[in-house]
């Protein structure tokens, strides 16, 4: 029982987050009170940008999570095909709404970021596009969950749209790209250029990311050990109607 | 102690804001959920363990 | 599997609905189009071949939920996934009998609705090819939505959420050959990225379908 | 030809109904499925058809040898009869339908539209399904709903006549149907027995 399928086990994944989640939880508060201060306060304005370029701090960092909500959900609805772990298809479960809110605040940050620097809330730039796209697959997938009443069932075919979704996720990010290419010429507006940023708002910029890797880890946990107790209430509800 | 945020006070200010609202209601929800959860299953399994 | 096929279209023409109901709402959509952006035919020329895909893909939408929904309630499905027939040829084969009553009449009367939207007259051979490429997908991916929500009781608004995301590749595509032929643009790439797509999911699609079909049967 | 079935445990909407079933039939045996309402005969059915997954346990048989009856009989209203059954037929690889039709007395029937028949001729269609499959294993739940004495008599006939020929049928009823090959198996012994509640593990319960 040394591998790291023994996690697998319910009670076992229950007993260990234990241990594990206040920690997770105060170092990503840190984290994240940290880089967003030092972010906020003790960073230049940008040149061309202004002080708006303090906005990054939240917005690159909820724009990578909101891909790799969707990554991990996608690495557990495999394992749950796969292996039939129960925690991994509770765990894609607790991320999904996660996964929501950072595409949210990735989408909202984005736009009110484009307000000053684009004379516009909204542009069909590919990069939103593509966010708006994952929003809908992420209210797709929830919707998914919260419509079936057989776990297992919903477990199967939220993964099985979660791989097609995946798929479909690419294939659209590669369609608005081509389907945009003519309009924003030349100019990149977009915020994600971390190859040209300066070392004053890198660091800063890296321990915010750090942050809400952390917030993402902890709030799957919690959520996770949430569904694990859910699931074993509906369990117990249903053996007792059995009689 | 605020910083000097210029014309873009606003744009900045109400990202923040919105962000950081976000988050704290995913926070506050997921833990309000997990306690009501929490505290259902304990009555759940003593009222099992009562009836075997 | 012909069986089936002649089958399902028998029902479809019988039950009335099949063939007219896609068409009509179709025809709607164009005929409101108008009202809301105005009559000016130069407005409507440039926006006709993106409203003739929307309203496809509208009117293929609508049907989706009886690809399977009548099959299930009355058993058959049951008894057809115990039949000698692999669940990837029964979604297949429901996939086909979709498009042919919903898709193929979409193609047909997408000229006579392009005359509606005063669409350009170089705009018609681009458009009709993109929906003979493209109809096929929204048939396929929309019957994986059915297979995916076919048990659940309010299914109708949730396959519309979980179908319409995997419509913007081939929307886009599809809608683009068509823009690109009105303007006299070469459209092979996207039309080669249409075709692409169609072959992918024909390929590979029934595979999740069937998958999903099963699961919601046991 | 026959079907072994060892040591099956099946679930219902997760939850484990039955448990520990072994039997065995072989071509010319009937078995009768008995046991009170939601034991899960249907769900034992099923499992055998392959429609559900196991919990545990193996059911041996060959492939392409069953056929399934479920509780709906899967008509379709605006079909004639004929159609409903040449359909079967043609999916089982099959032809002809007329001596289904007459072993079930629904020749006079066969260009009304099955929309239009009562429930028992319903039911009637529904089982000359079984002889236009010509599959040896019938999977049968409860076959005899809303058919009225001489259909039961009609149906007996048929399960004897398949089961004179080689066949085997399988089936979850209520009524005796007065065939002697049949031999009954009663479910209640096999009800699965409840998790203990501490039994916090891999599988919630």
């Amino acid at each position: 029982m040394n591998s790291v399928w023994e996690y697998a086990n319910p009670k076992k994944f229950v007993q260990t987050t234990d241990k594990v989640l206040p920690w997770v939880s105060v170092l990503s508060v840190v984290a994240l009170v940290a880089g967003l201060i030092w972010g906020f306060f003790f960073t230049p304005d940008d040149y061309r940008q202004g002080s708006t370029v303090k906005i990054i701090y939240l917005h690159v960092p909820s724009a990578l999570m909101a891909i790799n909500a969707w990554l991990m959900m996608l690495v557990a609805s495999l394992i749950w095909l796969v292996r039939r772990h129960h925690v991994s298809a509770l765990a894609a479960r607790a991320a999904a709404p996660v996964g929501l809110v950072m595409t949210l605040i990735a989408l909202l940050t984005g736009a009110i970021w484009g307000q000053p620097m684009w004379g516009t809330y909204w542009a069909w730039d590919p990069r939103l596009t593509s966010f708006l796209i994952l929003f809908l697959f992420y209210l797709g997938y929830i919707a998914l969950w919260s419509a079936i009443e057989n776990d297992d069932t919903a477990a199967d075919l939220t993964s099985v749209l979660c791989l097609v979704g995946s798929v479909f996720a690419l294939l659209s990010r590669y369609a608005v790209n081509f389907w945009n290419q003519g309009l924003h010429q030349g100019a990149s507006l977009s915020l994600d250029k971390e190859e040209h940023v300066a070392d004053v708002f890198y660091y800063p910029l890296l321990i915010c990311i750090a942050g809400f890797v952390l917030l993402f880890i902890a709030l799957v946990l919690l959520r996770t050990r949430t569904e694990i107790r859910a699931r074993r209430m509906r369990a117990l509800l249903a053996r007792e109607r059995m009689g | 102690m605020m910083p000097e945020l210029g014309k873009y006070a606003e744009t900045v200010l109400s990202a923040y804001a919105v962000s950081i609202l976000l988050i704290l209601g995913l926070v506050l929800i997921s833990l309000i959920r997990a306690r009501h959860i929490k505290r259902r299953l304990q009555e759940v399994e003593t009222k099992a363990k009562k009836h075997g | 599997m012909i069986a089936l096929l002649v089958r399902d279209l028998k029902l479809a023409m019988r039950a009335g609905g099949g063939f007219g109901l896609g068409l009509a709402f179709f025809l709607i959509v164009v005929t409101l189009v108008p009202f809301g952006v105005g009559p000016e035919s130069a407005l409507l020329a440039v926006i006709a071949s993106g409203i003739l895909w929307l309203g496809a893909l509208l009117a293929c939408l609508l049907s989706l939920d009886r690809i399977f929904a009548l099959d299930w309630e009355d058993g058959s499905l049951d008894l057809l996934a115990t039949a000698p027939l692999p669940m990837e040829a029964i979604v297949s084969v429901k996939a086909l009998a979709h498009w042919v009553t919903t898709g193929l009449p979409l193609v047909l009367a997408a000229p006579v609705f392009g005359l509606l939207l005063n669409l350009p007259t170089n705009g018609y051979k681009p458009l009709i090819l993109s929906l003979i490429l493209g109809t096929p997908a929204l048939s396929v991916i929309g019957t994986f939505g059915a297979a995916l929500t076919v048990g659940l009781k309010r299914g109708g608004l949730l396959l519309s959420l979980l179908v319409l995301p995997l419509y913007v590749p081939t929307l886009i595509f599809g809608a683009e050959v068509a823009r690109r032929g009105v303007a006299g643009l070469d459209n092979g790439t996207p039309m080669l990225m249409l075709a692409g797509i169609t072959l992918g999911v024909i390929a590979l699609l029934p595979f999740a379908s069937a998958a999903a079909l099963r699961v919601n049967l046991r | 030809m026959g079907i072994a079935v060892s040591d099956l445990a099946v679930a219902r909407g997760g939850i484990k109904v039955l448990e520990g079933v072994c039997f065995a039939l072989e071509p010319g045996q009937a078995l009768v499925l008995r046991g009170p309402n939601g034991i899960g005969k249907t769900t034992l059915l099923r499992t055998v058809a392959g429609l559900q997954p196991p919990v545990s346990g193996r059911v041996e048989m060959a492939v392409d040898n069953h056929v399934y009856a479920g509780h709906a009989d899967g008509l379709k209203a605006t079909l004639s009869v004929e159609e409903n059954l040449s359909f079967w037929a043609h999916v089982f690889g099959n032809k002809d339908v007329s001596d289904a039709l007459s072993a079930f007395q629904l020749t006079s029937l066969a260009d009304r539209p099955a929309g239009a028949l009562s429930a028992g001729q319903k039911r009637r269609l529904g089982l000359a399904r079984l002889l236009v499959t010509g599959r040896p294993l019938w999977l049968l739940d409860e076959p005899t709903v809303s058919l009225d004495s001489d259909a039961v008599a009609m149906f007996a006939e048929v399960i004897r006549a398949h089961l004179s020929r080689g066949g085997a049928a399988l089936m979850a009823t209520h009524i005796d149907l007065g065939i002697k090959e049949a031999s009954t198996l009663d479910l209640a012994p096999f009800r699965a027995k409840a998790p203990e509640p501490d039994d916090f593990d891999g599988v919630f319960l």
